[in-house]
């Protein structure tokens, strides 16, 4: 069985905006909701999964979505990609409708795609998406992240020429891959000529912030910084190292959007973009219409939050009063998506 | 013809063994009541899918522990298998038989370079492992930079699938390795002589044991055993991935199964089936998950409290203990 | 008469240590061969190079006139030659059957044959008497001495030529040592060459045919049996001449009978093993336990000093009532009970650790103030135990593991004596020790004694008791059967109410 | 030439020397890299970083000289850091006084579990601490998504971790010295010590010499645990703020730094200063092999050789035959 493809437009398009052009379009068999929605998750053990957990808990409370489920369960399997795998097959065995996943690993999950159309069952990974036009899917362009950064260091490098540190993500990773890439294909692109001296940072504030503090204590100089995640920790490095502030583009954390704000008037500009723990909703969002049958893109670009200098604001894309650790952009207003971040990391129990 | 006294000394031997079946029994029959649609062959398959690449693991990681060693590599010669399937094990059938064939051929050879390491350098198994194992995911890492690669499609869909008769293809899989690798290794001379090194392995050298030759064998067959591991786990998920945190996981979790499964760190004593069993209650323990409505965030706590639990069932034998000088064997 | 095994001018060294100097050594079929010499004296060392279990440095091992190199004790198996080690060498979680072929393994299919096993298992213990052991039993479950059976009983599966024994009777019980003998004889019979070596000089003259003696690594002589008296022997072995075995016993004295007893034990029962004893120890006497191996003597010990859980009774010191529950307690300078252990490898003993650190470890409290050790203060009462006892160690801080099992012995009683006791419970000390130790631990004993210490001691060797204690207490089944003491303390006597045997039975 | 060896081999000391001398030639060979690897600011920097590794290479060398493994360090070293950051949140100015000493009593709580765990339900510690690690981490799952604590660090943790008060000395380092310079005394001085070594050779003669040998173990499961605390705390102090997983990066190269600076794995032997030196080796290898920007798979590989090329130098074993 397996989705019909249909041309577009889909469904939504301000929401559910498809990738590219070429981005092809499915629609289920529509079903009658409410529907029995499932989350399997992987890896528990940082703030974006919590954050992700409490925000899908909280979109499946909001009147938009309640009406429309019977019930939706959320599982976290750990690192293991065949613990992972059989959750999902645990959820189409038990007649879920449908499922949102964050693949653990994102080119093993083909056979399991091909049992979830067999049974009918809608699986939408997102963020750490699969490499395949089979399955619908939720992501922000991580390539285009690189790119992005890429472009406005080299902006705001005049000179377009000096030494840079690229921090990379968790090696064998795909999205440390494609940021890495995107990245580099700017900076070495014709007319720039950069020295780009790498370092590991695993997605890790002390891992980034020790590998910064080396590659500074050796190098003395950098001209621009780009942090795959860890962007604080990696901050910090230069702060403590008392490097003159730099050009640095880093991810969507608060402790890295605090200290931008803090320490622009000493010139630490930064661009401040990263991969959203709400992405979790628009997933939810898109599954549920894909079981009303509606018109889905294959692949739904999630526009990227950006917050470039001098543009950071309190209360609005970062938050003094949240912790460091918390991922700014959660609200998606052409969705229907407005969760407050204050709402979802807030102490109030009623929440968790 | 066997006497009661006889059958006593086979319980007393495999007490760990059958303590941990019953412990699987009873998880298991937990789960499958509770679970919405109970015993169907895509639930048992899904279950045999998860545990048998653990239970494998567990077995290679058992041999190791009954020399009274360890192999800390298990976790990442698994996943150099893996890597390396998802590039050979493709093609015609034929290649994909010969990819086969290099995968645990690389796995042996890997678990021959541990063992020779031991036995020829004189170092610790378990620090030896432990370094060797970061070169061979730094090898993975080189093989498979970022997760991908495939599969041949037919052999992994009959080794995921159901044998005709609703048997999960996966229980096959291991029968057969049990069958095939570990009952004729503890019947031969080197797996009695592994047991004996791990009992005493000064007693063993004086009674004529070849030491060297036994752990090689032990260690190359551990080796040999993550890599069908590996090879599994390509066939589940169609692609390989060198991925620390995976390996890091497996090694953990066999030693867990090991434990569950009453072998004794100790080593001279216990049985890869028990192994099998502890992996499987892990396994199991992890499923509880889906059938129990537990809050998400609850549930790394409710996981590790339990498997806390499982570890220190053991204890309980300490009641009986009334010599004190018993505990410190 | 040829011999079949010969070592020629074989040396062994041991980083610094020498081992053996050009030491010589045969042996013929059909004869029984003492290897006499004191602890350390290189016995060993020359049956190891018999085994292949070492390689000597120099010099040639000469089997049925042929040069032979046994790289690896597989080696020696295969030419014929079998070895029992002072050390043990079997495998306790391993079965008895598991054990005793674990050197030839029959194979079918090139698996394990356990049928074929299990018969090669039971007729080899049936060979060596020991009939009784279940050839599936793990080792483990076994008492000493029914392992050193088995252990017999693997050395006579491989079907050898010459059969080397090194100190395999130390822990047999009267009864095995008995079924030990005959079969030795058998197989002298039989035409095997057999290699004997045992520090209890009866059952050198019991046995042998020839002896040979060792001292510091060198060969002093080889004789027949019978032609040297033990004095001689004695002297040879030492260099030089032991009048008396026994330090003197004092009279009894009025004193000390009426002297209260410090320790009272009333009714202590265990588990089963232990029933109703009823012991009582004054100060100034050594109090012998008695009776077959494992008849409950340890468990009684053990019981004494808080080792075992759930022992009913009662133990008074100096009259009062006290409940001993961890050897923490029992050193404890309100109780002051010290055990010392029989096995002194795991249970005396840290043997990678330096001798002073072990000397000082039992009684760190006292050489300490708030936890701290006073460096001083242990260096002081260390090395005035090592005067006292005569420890020889050429450094207080070497590894106590490279002393000899002497001198380690004394480490572990020394160890206990800094503790100041006032109980001392002793198993087997002297195990495995030679004569010439032996009469200074007698000495040291009996000193003990006067100093007001109460000393119970347990051996296997008859003559100890008779020779050192002022009162028997022999142990059946977990009960104390009979008392002995003054003239009635004979070795007949001993052996009867060991056995049960009713006083009728003795005359 | 092999009489040096020799008195070498016998002192003990032979590790620490030969750790020491790879340290050093670690460093001329990134000197060919560049200049800057011998510059006193690096060396400095790799000094306070290696402080946060040394805590906890402290604790984990307590329990394998007692012959037990920690694998609880990564968890525990989070909770250190969560918990006392939180402890701020949570009291203010109060909090901000006792967060340092609330944080390694929460590692001191989890630590003493493992040891009940391991001395007396005597489960092994490899798989007790592994629960424990599994647990801890479950905790702090349900700390962060329900309570969402405070995760800032405290001007005084952040102050101790990154400060550079005496000389340019830097703060953790003086720390570092002090738990060191104490564990070393405990190790060598106490009765404490010295049970720690006779456990770790033999439990059995050590409990029959009156030593109340689950008391040792639990106290040494105590004292790793509060290591890895208080190396959280510094963590914590040096990024600024706690986060979940901060201590993953420590459970193996604690474990290797304790093995290479000559302590037998399986307890009863080693020396403090030849952790140090070990904990010295295991940074300059991680932060040169970062810098000189090997890729991941080269820095995997070479790090498993060093640790068996140097193992073979001095940690091998004994023949059987001697
Ligand atoms: N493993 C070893 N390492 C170093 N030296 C050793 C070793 N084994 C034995 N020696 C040395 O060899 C000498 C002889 O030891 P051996 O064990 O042969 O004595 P023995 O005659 O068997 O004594 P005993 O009667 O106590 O058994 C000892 O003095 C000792 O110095
Ligand atoms: N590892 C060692 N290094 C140096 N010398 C050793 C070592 N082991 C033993 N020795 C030496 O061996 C001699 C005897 O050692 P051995 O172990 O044979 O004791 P033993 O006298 O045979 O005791 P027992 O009869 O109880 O076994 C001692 O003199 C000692 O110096
Ligand atoms: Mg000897
Ligand atoms: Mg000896």
């Amino acid at each position: 069985a397996g989705p019909a493809v249909v041309s577009g437009p889909g469904e939504n398009p301000g929401c559910f905006k498809p990738w590219d052009a070429s981005t092809k379009y499915f629609q289920w068999p529509a079903k009658k909701g409410p529907y029995r929605l499932a989350l399997a998750n992987g890896f528990v053990g940082n703030t974006w999964r919590i954050q992700m957990i409490k925000m899908a808990k909280a979109y499946a409370a909001t009147p938009d979505m309640k009406d429309n489920l019977k019930e939706f369960k959320i599982v976290s399997t750990g690192t293991d990609v065949a613990a992972q795998i059989a959750a999902i097959d645990n959820f189409i065995n038990s007649g879920y409708d449908a499922i949102v996943t964050i693949a653990v690993n994102p080119t093993a999950f083909a056979p399991v795609i091909k049992r979830a159309n067999a049974a009918g069952v809608v699986v939408v990974p997102f963020d750490n998406v699969l490499d395949s036009t089979e399955v619908m899917m939720v992501n922000e362009d991580q390539t285009a992240m690189g790119t992005l950064s890429g472009d406005w260091l080299v902006k705001n490098i005049p000179s377009k020429s000096g030494k840079l540190l690229e921090v990379r993500g968790v090696p064998g990773n795909s999205v440390d891959r494609d940021r890495h890439l995107g990245f580099r294909k700017v900076v070495e692109g014709p007319g720039n000529k950069f020295e780009v001296v790498e370092v590991v940072g695993n997605w890790d504030d002390g891992t980034a912030q020790k590998a910064v503090a080396d590659a500074v204590a050796v190098h003395k100089n950098f001209d621009g910084m780009f942090v795959q995640g860890g962007s604080t920790g990696a901050v910090r490095a230069l702060i403590d190292a008392k490097h003159k502030m730099i050009p640095v583009a880093g991810e969507a954390e608060n402790g890295f959007r605090k200290l931008c704000a803090e320490r622009a008037k000493d010139g630490l500009v930064c661009t401040s973009l990263g991969q959203s723990p709400g992405l979790v909703a628009i997933s939810m969002k898109a599954a549920v219409a894909a079981l009303q049958g509606k018109v889905m893109p294959q692949l739904i670009s999630v526009p990227i939050p950006t917050a470039t200098h001098p543009d950071f604001k309190a209360g609005e894309n970062y938050f003094p009063d949240l912790t460091d650790n918390f991922f700014t952009t959660n609200d998606f207003p052409p969705c229907g998506v407005n969760l407050k971040a204050t709402d979802i990391m807030s102490k109030d129990e009623k929440n968790n | 013809m066997p006497s009661r006294s006889d059958w006593r000394f086979h319980f007393r031997e495999h007490f760990g063994a059958y303590a941990a079946l019953a412990m699987f029994v009873v998880i298991f029959a937990l789960y499958i009541t509770k679970h919405q649609t109970g015993w169907t062959v895509p639930v048992l398959t899904t279950a045999a899918n998860k545990g048998v690449l653990l239970a494998v693991v567990a077995m290679a990681q058992t041999l190791p522990v009954l020399t009274s060693g360890i192999d800390l590599s298990v976790g990442m010669v698994f996943v150099l298998a893996n890597c390396l399937a998802s590039h050979l094990v493709v093609g015609t059938p034929l290649q994909a038989a010969m990819g086969v064939v290099i995968v645990l051929g690389v796995g042996a050879l890997c678990g021959f370079v541990n063992g020779a390491i031991i036995v020829v350098g004189r170092l610790q198994p378990i620090i030896t492992t432990l370094a060797t194992g970061t070169i061979y995911f730094g090898i993975a890492l080189g093989l498979r930079p970022v997760p991908g690669g495939d599969v041949y499609a037919g052999l992994a869909d009959a080794l995921t699938g159901a044998l005709p008769g609703g048997v999960p293809a996966m229980l096959g899989v291991l029968l057969a390795v049990v069958l095939l690798v570990w009952v004729p290794y503890r019947r031969s001379a080197v797996g009695r002589a592994a047991l004996a090194i791990g009992s005493a392995e000064g007693a063993a050298y004086m009674s004529g044991v070849n030491i060297g030759r036994t752990k090689l064998v032990t260690y190359t067959l551990a080796g040999f055993l993550a890599a069908i591991g590996g090879l599994l786990l390509t066939f589940v998920t169609y692609s390989g991935e060198a991925s620390s945190a995976i390996g890091g996981v497996y090694t953990l979790n066999s030693i867990a199964a090991v434990v569950i499964g009453g072998t004794s760190l100790a080593g001279g004593a216990g049985t890869a089936i028990g192994s099998v069993f502890g992996a499987l209650v892990l396994r199991t323990i992890g499923d509880l998950l889906f059938v129990f409505d537990l809050e998400p965030l609850w549930q790394p706590l409710f996981q590790g409290v339990i498997l806390l639990t499982a570890v220190s069932l053991g204890a309980l034998q300490l009641l009986k203990v009334t010599n004190r000088l018993d505990l410190f064997k | 008469m040829d011999p079949i095994l010969q070592l020629v001018d074989v040396s062994k060294r041991y980083g610094g240590v020498r081992a053996l100097e050009r030491a010589q050594f045969a042996c013929a079929r059909g004869r029984i061969h003492a290897l006499l010499g004191e602890n350390g004296a290189g016995k060993s060392t020359l049956i190891k190079m018999m085994a292949g279990v070492v390689q000597p440095d120099e010099g040639r091992i000469v089997l049925e006139s042929t040069e032979r190199r046994f790289a690896h004790p597989q080696e020696a198996v295969s030419a014929g030659i079998a070895c029992i080690f002072q050390e043990l060498s079997l495998m306790p979680d391993l079965s008895v059957a598991d054990n005793i072929c674990i050197t030839n393994p029959t194979k079918r299919f090139g698996l394990i044959d356990r049928k074929a096993q299990r018969r090669i298992a039971e007729a080899a213990l049936a060979r060596a008497g020991a009939e009784g052991i279940h050839p599936l039993a793990p080792v483990g479950s076994l008492s000493l001495s029914r392992r050193q059976m088995v252990e017999i009983a693997k050395a006579l599966a491989r079907e050898p030529k010459i059969l080397i024994l090194d100190e395999a009777t130390s822990a047999l019980t009267a009864a095995d040592v008995e079924r030990v003998y005959t079969l030795l004889k058998r197989l002298r019979n039989e035409g095997l060459a057999i290699v004997y070596i045992s520090h209890r000089m009866k059952e050198i003259a019991d046995l042998a045919d020839d002896c040979s003696v060792f001292r510091n690594g060198q060969h002093v002589a080889t004789f027949a049996a019978g032609t040297k008296t033990d004095a001689q022997t004695v002297e040879m072995m030492i260099g030089r001449d032991i009048a008396h075995a026994f330090p003197p016993k004092p009279p009894p004295r009025p004193a000390v009978e009426t002297a209260a007893p410090s320790l009272d034990v009333r009714g202590m029962s265990w588990n089963g093993r232990l029933h109703d004893i009823e012991l009582t120890a004054r100060p100034g006497e050594i109090v012998g336990l008695g009776g077959l191996d494992g008849q409950g003597q340890r468990e009684f010990f053990l019981a004494l000093f808080g080792v075992l859980r759930g022992v009913g009774g009662e133990v008074l010191l100096d009259g009062k009532t006290v409940s001993v529950k961890s050897p923490r307690m029992a050193k404890h300078k309100d109780i002051g009970i010290a055990l010392v252990p029989e096995d002194r490898k795991t249970d005396g003993l840290m043997l990678p650790m330096s001798v002073r650190d072990n000397l000082s470890f039992a009684a760190l409290e006292r050489l300490s103030r708030a936890g701290v050790v006073i460096a001083s203060e242990e260096d002081r009462a260390t090395g005035e135990m090592v005067r006292k006892l005569s420890i020889k160690a050429p450094e207080l801080g070497d590894a106590v593991g490279t002393l000899s099992g002497g001198n380690q012995q004394k480490v572990v009683i020394a160890k206990w004596l800094m503790n100041a006791p006032r109980i001392i419970l002793l198993s087997d000390p002297t195990r495995g020790i030679d004569v010439g130790t032996k009469q200074e631990m007698y000495v040291l004993l009996r000193r003990l004694a006067e100093e007001g210490a109460a000393v119970l001691l347990y051996s296997t060797d008859y003559a100890e008791l008779i020779g050192c204690c002022d009162r028997v207490a022999v142990f059946l089944d977990g009960r104390i059967v009979r008392w002995l003491a003054g003239p009635g303390l004979t070795e007949h006597a001993l052996v009867a109410s060991a056995l049960n045997l009713t006083t009728e039975a003795l005359h | 030439m092999s009489e040096l060896a020799i008195r070498l081999k016998r002192s003990g000391q032979l590790p620490v020397i030969a750790a020491a001398a790879c340290t050093v030639a670690l460093l001329l060979i990134g000197s060919l890299y560049s200049k800057n690897f011998l510059s006193a600011e690096y060396l400095l920097l790799q000094l306070q970083i290696a402080s946060f590794l040394g805590i906890v290479a402290t604790g984990a060398m307590v329990v394998i000289l007692l012959g037990g493994i920690d694998l609880s360090v990564p968890w525990i070293v989070t909770v250190g850091g969560v918990m006392s950051a939180a402890a701020a949140g949570w009291w203010g100015q109060t909090g901000e006084l006792i967060a340092i000493p609330f944080g390694i009593a929460c590692g001191c709580v989890l630590g003493a579990i493992n040891g009940i765990g391991v001395a007396y339900l005597r489960v092994p510690s490899m798989i007790f601490t592994l629960g424990i690690n599994a647990v801890a981490q479950g905790l702090i799952v349900v700390q962060t998504g329900g309570f969402a604590p405070q995760d800032r660090a405290t001007p005084a943790m952040h102050l101790i971790a990154t400060g550079r008060s005496l000389l340019g000395i830097p703060n953790a380092l003086l720390v570092w010295l002090v738990v060191g310079a104490a564990t070393m005394f405990m190790l060598h001085r106490t009765t404490l010590g010295r049970a720690i070594y006779a456990v770790g050779n033999r439990e059995r003669a050590a409990y029959l010499s009156g030593i109340n040998t689950r008391l040792v173990t639990l106290l040494c499961f105590t004292i790793a645990g509060a290591c890895s605390a208080a190396a959280g705390v510094l963590l914590t102090g040096y990024s600024t703020k706690a986060y979940q997983a901060m201590g993953d990066a420590y459970l193996l190269p604690a474990i290797a730094a304790v093995v290479l600076g000559g302590t037998n794995i399986l307890g009863g032997r080693g020396s403090y200063l030849g952790t140090v030196v070990g904990v010295m080796l295991i940074t300059l290898l991680q932060s040169i092999l970062s810098v000189m920007q090997i890729p991941e798979m080269g820095r995997q590989v070479t790090y498993g050789v060093v640790i068996i090329a140097m193992l073979l130098v001095y940690g091998r074993g004994q023949r059987h035959s001697q």
